[in-house]
């Protein structure tokens, strides 16, 4: 450091005109886009955790056959409204390995209720890839191996049993095949209508706008409720509930996308007036450019909200539906049947088990969220 | 006996003394019926307090007229027919039909009801082609025919036809009665022949409809209870006007029954019928807040209901059911499509489908074992029961099934080993619901488990009862759930027009009844011999002059119907829980829960129920 | 195009809309099999209540319903006369209700008060609850609040509506006395507004408002908190900063108002929500709300009645949308809507 | 004398890459003028928003102090509670960003977000804080303060919204002023006018202030203290005096050097050839309309453009000059076929020599798509024109992906060269547009623009960020590229020094006419309207020893009403463009 004498400062480093300060990594460079995102969400610790069980959970579903102790419809009629049994790993203070105590059913008169009483005197050790039901694996290879089912001539209902004596642990995990997966297929078409159409909308506008508007208008002042009933008389009745239940909730996609699209619209409206969007269009972008590479990615954080919010509009679409009569039904296992057959008092009150889809519903959604959030922070570019 | 020294009502004691309301004396009939609650193990009430009860749409409000159960003629608790509006009535080898009024007997504002009032629904509303553009009803119509009527006198009416008309009483004592008589005087002022043309008007554009015929129809509702000016017979008239939460409903100063210490009955002053939810019935129950509670009640609530006792004040009673059947299936032998339907009407079949029902798994998961596994018959409180009908096809039997099946032809099956159609079908039962209740989706899960076995697939849909009903009759379901009989305790007068193809309600054979009730105009005929015989059967009891007869004639369509199975019974005497609160007395501990006969709580009389402080 | 003739403009579309739905509408409502009167016989006739049936054939010739479909779709509407006469929705005249037996506007004029205090609870807690906490979340992304907001939020988005109802109901009974269904006191109805009366009436409605608000409020706040976390790192946002302005005063003035637009997009929805959108939930609760009375409409095929609600919320949806329009442009200076160039 | 501010050893660093500011110090005392000078990218932003810690969120300060005197007890800003800061913040130190585009909420009216400041910190009534406002806006020069209170920023010019930005700043009469280079998008003479505004207030109320400026001339006339900067580190600081007469350091000598003049050899320039034209605008005008604040009021009209004929020749280069908010950008964006003429008006391109010409304004989708590969634009507001979710690979090879030119390597290699060749570290690729200081944004704007190796170039002031050795860099590659590829520029700026070295003609604009046209040459030494002659006179020199009389040539250009009757001009009476000399026209009375 030098201080000339008329008090001024000079710096005395070596002076480099070429040097650079900053020095990237030569990997970024390299690297494409969705490489440095996915480095970017990795440092989110929560959305990387709710990513990879969602991605579990949905490994698991070809093998919920394999991975439950029952069959989803298995009834074991002296055991209605069993409560959850707890696997125990001491008997009598000495270790046996995982084990049951049998329970027995009485019915009580009094309070109209079963009582189940456990033998504690003989542990029943728990069978591990073991014979049971029937079921077919990732809904094509037939198989009755399970990785654990109940000790011979005893029941294994980790979270109890239902009004039918069915298991509801077994229900949740064949449940999910379909709460995970069709539900979705309402959110991809809504989705796929409402950002088409809101975009174009929002970007051309003038004449389209006025269509695609009045297209919107139109279907939110129709009614639904009457559309539904109309629909339940009209399916052909030889459908199984599963393919019903599809048309449904591509049907209620078709039906639910202008919410979306006038958002998408009311923000591209804004968005198409900004310099960056001129500045492409200038290049000679085609519309379709602007609209993915321009447009969209700056709405992308509402977009995953919103998805990640009509997850569990789309889980539980169900139960509304079955109001009307259109839900998904028996034999088909859902999470949103099972919450239907929980709805009343004595399920809160005197059988909560049977209320435990809530659970999964609740996790499934949280582990979306925050997946959902992890994306969006690793766009964030302000955020890098 | 002579009428006991009459007490006044603290109720309407101040308008007594106001001189508004003349005493109880000349409000009471001439003869009023003296009820010796004793003689039938009941306690003598006091007057006064209020019943809070629940219905769960606001129409419901007409539940009042349907509990408060006072008709020309009424039921009693032996199902016997005795007048009750009525002094008296003769049936002259039912033909002709004599009604006796009570002297003195007046209308809940105070206006005499007398011959005039029948004379007026006679003439001046039935029979009136603006009012009813389709005549008098059904039930009056014999063979097209309708009756004769006089008014010789203020207290007599006479109804004759000249072919018998058995049914007639019986449709007087009905849950909802067809009211052969109106408030002559108060309606008078609504009826284009009478009122004055220009205030007539004058209303007609104040109440906003197009037409005096309207405006008296819409004042006119003696079923539906919602006007309160609307002057009635029963035993609470209404008080509050208008589409409420709470309906109030106050004890009748000139009703008709007095007990022996010369209390005018209802013993209740003021019942409030408040409109809940469906769903939460249950659980306004749980807390406490109903005192006398049967609707909206399912048995699976018993278990809360039962926990809640301690808190609620109130004690879970089980009553039984009175439908013939608490869940059946109706195999619809007028399916719109062929190769199903010969299928559906090969008895075999039906068999086989009712041995592979496992009724006990049924009664156990859905009742505790408290219902009475079996075919769609009468139950045991009827004279015509027979254990025999009851287990006729009823045993889970899946080996006998199979052997039926294969016997129908059915022998062929599909790799998933259900049986397949003669054209090559798989032996898919669609088996279509109104979606109401969830013990029908369970019982049905049930059923498809043990169908499997004998290889038929049964595929649920849950509807919309409307639309249910549209699509049974129009022949596009296949099968259907509802309710047996609703009378499942006929008596030899009880007409068995319901177990013959008479009406299209019975979802086995809609267009069967479509024929009959349009005289051949629509629908199709009967094709099947054991369904011409239920016809043949309901003539006979028609014009049966001895209750031997109809006794014969009843039997014999019972047992055609437990061998032909028309429409499949799972179980029957279901228990209904009934909440009854601590200070409620004379509710029976045991008893029929049926809409017809008995009207629910009608037949029970709840006017002489009473609070106990 | 300035703001005033642009309204005006929206308007006249508004009204062209409105007849294409009153006509979709009426075709809709018919599309189950059957009508009113018919369901009516054959329910009467099923529950062996044939004693009604006569009634019932008066009420068909009355209203016309034996004539075909459209000439009863323009009687409603009033362009061609009735067998009274004219008396269509464009002479002021809504119907009649088979199901009450009394005409659609009394009907409809008792429960839409009710509906529009249900509804406007709901919409005042999903405001006052989201916008807050959404802007917190924001605020604070990534911490307690945040994660704690979210899973209340979806906890109750995750819950059906009537469980929820039902849990809230119960437990809400056993330990705080809370009214189980209801909108208020039944001894309070019909009396004037009073004191007692109000409380009554806020009471019942915490638990309506909280089962219908869950899941809207879970909803807003997310998407708020997704949309303004996108403004933060803006340079405006800087600026504001720069001024030394309060964060709270900064947020709500500069990025939530950038945030908005998606939800002033939407405000379209909030007005038919206020009628239409809690029918389920309402039905589910017993809130003598216009929602229940919907749902017996349609399912009873009352179709006057029926028609004349859905009607009311199109008319409804149809404001929104234009308000949301009028709205957007008054928002965003920026925004035209005149099309591309090209 | 307490220093007002002393920064004390400041490094500030992003995420954990090495610091972009290591070991800053300087002190400014009450009512004095530090001027912050040096290379593009060196850190003068980021230390200035160090003090008053508005740093991106991923900005961490390593070591230092900041420290605020003057009032009641120092206070040391870089450990200062959130709370605290908030009433320094607009109050005591007030800041003008560096750009002012993005600086300002697109959504509110100008008024109400200058006005703010003084509910926040003077607690003043609405109409009181609008009074106030009114005024400042007519003192940095708004030709319509009213109208400026009611408009949205993107109905401004880039001018407008900058003296808006000043205006924020210096309403609220602060302790401090950081003007981040607050004059780069006015004309020198509004410059002037601001400046001479600066200097006012600080004899006033003794206000300091740091000027971040690169223009040299400036800061002869304003500082009284240098601080250079260069990659971060301060390389020499003292008196303005000194560091301006003698440089010490072999950096601030460079730079010096770099500085440009208005070459003051006279000469005579030769006139634009009319035979290969490339572009031609004829009798452009353009009127927008202005939202109306409520629905009842009339709307607004405002001409942005009159009449305005320009030519441009192949391998030319034509400049515009002329006062902020005179309809330059306007005129550009009209000629690219960004905005339409209004009625009559005409634009026409000339793809080649040999070719027909195009109509701008009515061409087909493929003729549009041919001419948008031809003809590039680089923007006055470069941040404005990135997108905020682009990283830069991606904005830089984005027209040749739109064009289809090359495989993705070979884009990706373009972009990389391209990069170097504006003075920037192509490892800079992977970053996103908002990770970048004013002058590298304005760099890359210019790199973009030269991707698609266009014919003709509309530059919208592309070296206003830019400290002199950068934009000497960047003029000679301009230049080169020129002549390499005949290319064609239209180049706006307010800096005459520039234009005098780059442009062929040089066309004053003023009020969206143009007032004046002649070559270089000609213009600097022959200038007839009064108006070029004003913004001639106003042109800051780097010589600390001839300062410009701020308040003298503020107001030389003057209303048009002030000028001699030849001149003048009003809305309807509008005088002709004659022709002088061959290539030398006036818009004046004949
Ligand atoms: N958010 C950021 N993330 C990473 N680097 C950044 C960020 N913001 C600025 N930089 C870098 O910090 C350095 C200093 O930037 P700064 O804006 O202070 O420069 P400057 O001196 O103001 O330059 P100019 O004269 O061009 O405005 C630059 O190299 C820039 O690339
Ligand atoms: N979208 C718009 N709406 C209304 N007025 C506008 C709009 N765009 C520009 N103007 C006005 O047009 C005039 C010319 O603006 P322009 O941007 O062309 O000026 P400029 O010469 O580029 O100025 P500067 O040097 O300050 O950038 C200004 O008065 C400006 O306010
Ligand atoms: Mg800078
Ligand atoms: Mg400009």
């Amino acid at each position: 450091m030098t201080h000339l004498p008329d008090g001024r400062y000079v710096d005395d480093a070596p002076y480099d005109p070429q040097a650079s300060i900053q020095q990237l990594e030569r990997r970024d460079l390299d690297a494409p886009n969705w490489i440095l995102i996915w480095r970017k969400f990795k440092t989110h610790k929560l959305g990387l955790i709710s990513g990879i069980f969602l991605l579990l959970c949905y490994l698991m579903l070809p093998f919920a056959g394999f991975l439950s102790p029952y069959t989803p419809n298995e009834r074991q009629s002296d055991h209605l409204y069993a409560p959850p049994q707890s696997v125990q790993w001491f008997h009598e203070g000495e270790f046996v390995g995982p084990f049951i105590y049998p329970i027995t059913a009485e019915a009580d008169l009094e309070t109209f209720q079963w009582k189940f009483v456990p033998d504690t005197d003989t542990p029943l050790p728990i069978r591990f890839f073991c014979e049971a039901g029937e079921y077919n694996l990732a809904g094509l290879i037939p198989s009755d191996t399970h990785l654990f089912c109940a000790p011979e001539g005893a029941t294994l209902f980790l979270w109890g049993s239902d009004r039918l004596g069915r298991d509801v642990f077994s229900r949740i995990m064949y449940g999910a095949q379909l709460s995970l997966t069709v539900g979705l297929i309402g959110i991809s078409v809504s989705f796929f209508l409402g950002i088409i159409l809101g975009s174009m909308a929002g970007y051309f506008g003038g004449k389209l706008d006025w269509f695609i508007n009045r297209i919107i208008e139109i279907l939110r002042s129709l009614p639904e409720l009457p559309l539904w009933l109309a629909l339940s008389a009209a399916v052909p009745s030889n459908w199984g509930p599963v393919s019903v239940f599809f048309i449904i909730s591509v049907i209620l996609g078709i039906l639910d996308w202008p919410g979306l699209a006038r958002a998408v619209r009311a923000k591209f409206l804004s968005l198409r007036e900004e310099e960056y969007v001129r500045a492409a269009e200038m290049m000679g972008a085609s519309s379709g450019r602007v609209i993915r590479k321009h447009l969209l990615p700056n709405f992308m954080s509402h977009l995953i909200a919103s998805a990640t919010l009509s997850i569990p509009a789309m889980i539980l679409g169900e139960t509304a539906l079955s109001f009307l009569g259109l839900g998904l039904r028996a034999p088909a296992v859902s999470w949103g049947v099972m919450l239907n057959d929980a709805q009343n008092l004595a399920s809160i009150e005197i059988y909560p088990w049977t209320a435990i889809p809530m659970l999964p519903i609740i996790v499934i959604v949280l582990a979306f969220n925050f997946l959902g959030d992890g994306l969006r922070d690793s766009l964030d570019p302000y955020q890098q | 006996g002579g009428i006991p020294p009459l007490q006044e009502s603290t109720f309407w004691q101040a308008e007594v003394d106001a001189g508004d309301l003349p005493p109880v004396q000349e409000r009471i009939p001439d003869q009023p019926i003296i009820v010796d609650l004793e003689a039938r193990g009941r306690e003598l009430g006091t007057p006064g307090g209020t019943l809070n009860t629940m219905v769960t749409r606001s129409k419901d409000i007409r539940q009042m007229v349907v509990y408060g159960y006072a008709r020309l003629v009424i039921y009693d608790e032996n199902y016997q027919l005795v007048p009750d509006l009525l002094a008296s009535f003769e049936n002259e080898d039912n033909k002709t039909f004599t009604l006796r009024l009570r002297e003195g007997h007046k209308w809940s504002d105070g206006s005499p009801f007398t011959s005039a009032d029948f004379e007026y629904w006679w003439k001046d509303v039935t029979n009136h082609e603006m009012l009813r553009p389709s005549g008098p009803p059904d039930f009056l119509r014999v063979g097209g025919e309708l009756p004769e009527v006089s008014f010789p006198d203020p207290l007599t009416v006479v109804y004759s036809w000249s072919k018998p008309n058995p049914n007639f009483l019986q449709s007087l004592a009905q849950a909802r009665p067809p009211f052969i008589y109106r408030p002559s005087e108060f309606l008078k002022q609504y009826h284009g022949d009478y009122a004055d043309p220009a205030q007539l008007a004058e209303e007609v554009e104040d109440t906003r409809v197009k037409s005096w015929a309207a405006l008296h129809n819409k004042r006119d509702n003696m079923y539906k209870f919602d006007n309160h000016e609307l002057p009635t017979l029963q035993p609470w008239i209404n008080a509050s006007s208008g589409k409420k939460i709470r309906h109030n409903f106050v004890r009748n100063p000139y009703y008709h029954r007095v007990d022996t210490n010369g209390v005018q009955l209802p013993y209740i002053d003021i019942v409030q019928m408040e409109i809940v939810a469906p769903g939460l019935v249950a659980a306004k129950s749980n807390a406490g807040q109903s005192d006398l509670q049967g609707r909206g009640l399912d048995f699976r609530d018993v278990s809360i209901l039962k926990k809640g006792e301690a808190d609620g004040d109130y004690k879970t009673r089980l009553w039984q059911t009175g439908v013939a059947s608490q869940i059946a299936i109706y195999p619809n032998l007028n399916f719109a499509d062929d190769v199903w339907r010969e299928v559906l009407r090969d008895v075999r079949v039906r068999r086989a489908l009712s041995l592979g029902i496992d009724r006990d798994t049924i009664n156990k998961a859905l009742y505790f074992k408290l219902a009475k596994p079996g075919s769609m018959t009468v139950l045991p409180t009827s004279p015509f029961f027979e254990q025999e009908n009851r287990d006729a096809w009823a045993a889970y039997d899946p080996k006998a099934a199979d052997a039926l099946l294969d016997e129908a032809g059915l022998t062929k099956r599909n790799a998933n080993g259900i049986r397949l159609l003669p054209d090559g079908r798989p032996m898919e039962v669609v088996i279509e619901t109104a979606g109401e209740r969830q013990e029908v989706e369970n019982a049905l899960q049930i059923v498809t488990d043990t169908w499997r076995d004998i290889g038929v697939k049964l595929v649920m849909r849950p509807l919309d009862r409307d639309i249910l009903r549209n699509r049974v009759y129009s022949g596009n379901s296949m099968a259907s759930v509802w309710f047996g009989w609703d009378n499942g305790i006929p008596q030899s007068y009880t007409s068995p027009g319901y177990l013959a193809p008479t009406d299209q309600v019975f979802l086995a054979w809609p267009k069967w009844g479509q024929h009959f009730q349009t005289n051949g105009a629509a629908g199709e005929a009967p094709d099947v011999p054991e369904a011409q015989r239920l016809l043949e059967l309901l003539k006979i009891w028609e014009n049966a002059t001895t209750d031997a007869e109809r006794e014969t004639a009843w039997r014999e369509m019972l047992a055609i119907h437990a061998d032909q199975l028309f429409g499949i019974g799972m179980l029957a005497e279901a228990p209904q829980p009934i909440v009854v609160s601590s200070r409620m007395r004379n509710v029976p501990q045991k008893a029929l829960w049926a809409w017809e006969p008995g009207a629910h709580f009608g037949i029970h009389r709840p006017d002489e129920f009473f609070v106990a402080d | 195009m300035s703001i005033l003739r642009y309204a005006i403009y929206r308007f006249m579309t508004m009204l062209l809309t409105l007849l294409v739905v009153s006509a979709l509408v009426f075709v809709i409502i018919n599309l189950p099999p059957g009508d009113y009167l018919s369901n009516q016989i054959a329910e009467l006739r099923a529950s062996g209540q044939s004693a009604g049936v006569a009634k019932a054939e008066f009420l068909r010739k009355e209203y016309a319903l034996d004539r075909p479909l459209y000439q009863q779709y323009l009687i409603w509407i009033g362009f061609i006369p009735g067998p009274q006469g004219f008396s269509g929705l464009l002479q002021g005249d809504f119907g009649w209700s088979f199901e009450f037996d009394r005409p659609v506007a009394e009907i409809v004029g008792e429960s839409l008060w009710l509906t529009v205090l249900v509804n406007v609870a709901a919409v005042l807690f999903v405001y006052m609850i989201a916008l807050p906490l959404g802007v917190l979340a924001a605020a604070r992304s990534r911490t307690w609040v945040d994660y704690t907001s979210a899973f209340v939020g979806y906890l109750g988005l995750a819950t059906p509506n009537f469980l929820l109802a039902l849990i809230m109901f119960y437990y809400g009974h056993k330990y705080f006395d809370l009214p189980i269904g209801g909108l208020m006191d039944p001894r309070f109805e019909g009396e004037p507004m009073t004191f007692e009366k109000m409380k009554s009436i806020l009471i019942h409605l915490i638990v309506p408002t909280f089962v219908i608000g869950t899941s809207g409020a879970a909803a807003m706040m997310q998407r708020l908190r997704a949309n303004l976390l996108d403004e933060l790192g803006k340079p405006y946002v800087e600026t504001a900063i720069a001024k030394g302005m309060a964060p709270s005063r900064m947020l709500t003035k500069y990025p939530l108002r950038m945030a908005f637009n998606p939800f002033v997009a939407d405000i379209g929805n909030l007005l038919p929500s206020m009628v239409s959108g809690s029918v389920l939930v309402s039905v589910v609760l017993g809130l003598q709300t216009i929602g229940p009375t919907l749902l017996t409409a349609l399912k009873t095929q009352d179709q006057f009645l029926s028609a004349f609600v859905l009607m009311f919320v199109a008319l409804l949806t149809l404001m929104g949308t234009m308000i949301s329009d009028v709205l957007l442009v008054l928002l965003d200076p920026r925004i035209r809507y005149e099309g591309r160039e090209t | 004398m307490t220093p007002l501010l002393s920064v004390e050893n400041l490094s500030i660093g992003f995420g954990d890459a090495e610091p972009v500011v290591q070991n800053v110090n300087f002190e400014v005392a009450p009512g004095e003028t530090l001027a912050l000078v040096g290379e593009s990218g060196s850190g003068k932003t980021v230390t200035c928003r160090a003090v008053l810690r508005i740093l991106p969120r991923i900005a961490r300060i390593a070591t230092g102090r900041i420290t605020l005197n003057g009032g009641e007890a120092p206070l040391t800003l870089t450990e200062l509670s959130e709370r605290k800061m908030r009433d320094i913040r607009g109050d005591r130190v007030s800041m003008i960003f560096q750009e002012p585009m993005r600086s300002l909420s697109p959504l509110h009216k100008i008024g109400n977000q200058v006005s703010e400041v003084l509910w926040l910190h003077r607690g003043m009534s609405e109409k009181e804080a609008k009074r106030e406002v009114l005024q400042t806006f007519d003192r940095v020069g708004f030709p319509d303060p009213e109208r400026a209170y009611g408009s949205y920023p993107f109905e401004l010019s880039g001018g407008m919204r900058q003296r808006a930005m000043i205006a924020m700043a210096m309403v609220s009469k602060p302790d401090l002023l950081i003007a981040d280079e607050p004059t780069t998008a006015l004309d020198v003479t509004t410059q002037a006018q601001v400046l001479g505004l600066i200097k006012e207030l600080q004899q006033e109320i003794g206000m300091a202030l740091i000027l971040v400026t690169h223009d040299l001339g400036v800061v002869a006339n304003m500082a009284e203290k240098v601080v250079v900067m260069h990659k971060g580190r301060v390389m020499e600081s003292g008196s303005a005096a000194d560091v301006l007469r003698a440089p010490a350091h072999p950096y601030t000598q460079q730079l010096f050097d770099a500085a440009p003049a208005i070459p003051d050899r006279a000469a005579v320039g030769l006139p634009m050839p009319g035979d290969d034209l490339i572009l031609e605008m004829k009798n452009v005008s353009k009127t927008y309309t202005m939202r109306a604040g409520s629905a009842w009021k009339p709307e607004v009209k405002i001409h942005a453009c009159r009449g305005v004929d320009l030519k441009l020749a192949r391998g030319k280069t034509l400049a515009i000059v002329g006062e902020s908010g005179s309809g330059k950008t306007t005129a550009a964006r009209i000629a690219l076929g960004a905005e339409l003429p209004d009625p009559g008006g005409e634009v026409l391109f000339r793809p080649s020599g040999d070719e027909q010409q195009i109509a701008v304004h009515q061409m087909t989708r493929a003729a549009r798509t041919a001419f948008q590969r031809e003809a590039q634009m680089v923007f006055q507001d470069p941040y404005s024109s990135l997108s905020p979710r682009m990283r830069v690979l991606d904005a830089m090879t984005e027209p040749l992906e739109i064009h289809k030119i090359g495989s993705t390597s070979e884009q990706r290699d373009k972009a990389a060269e391209m990069l170097q060749r504006v003075g920037l570290n192509s490892d800079m690729l992977k970053r996103f547009p908002h990770a970048f200081s004013g002058g590298q944004r304005q760099r890359l704007s210019i790199a973009r623009a030269m991707m698609l190796d266009p014919s003709l170039l509309v530059c919208d002031e592309p070296t206003s960020a830019l400290d002199v050795s950068v934009q000497e860099q960047i003029l000679t590659l301009l230049e080169e590229i020129q002549e390499r590829l005949n290319l064609s520029y239209l180049f706006i700026s307010h800096d005459l020094a520039v234009v005098a070295r780059i442009a062929d003609e040089v066309a004053v604009m003023r009020q969206g006419l143009v007032v004046e046209q002649a070559p270089p040459e000609t213009l600097f030494y022959n200038p007839q309207h009064p108006y070029t002659k004003a913004l001639i006179a106003a042109q800051p020199e780097p010589d600390i020893d001839r300062p410009i009389d701020l308040k003298l040539v503020a107001q030389g250009a003057g209303s048009p009403d002030n000028w001699s009757e030849a001149f003048r001009f009003s809305d309807t009476v509008i005088p002709s463009l004659i022709e002088l000399e061959p290539g030398h026209k006036v818009r004046r009375h004949v």
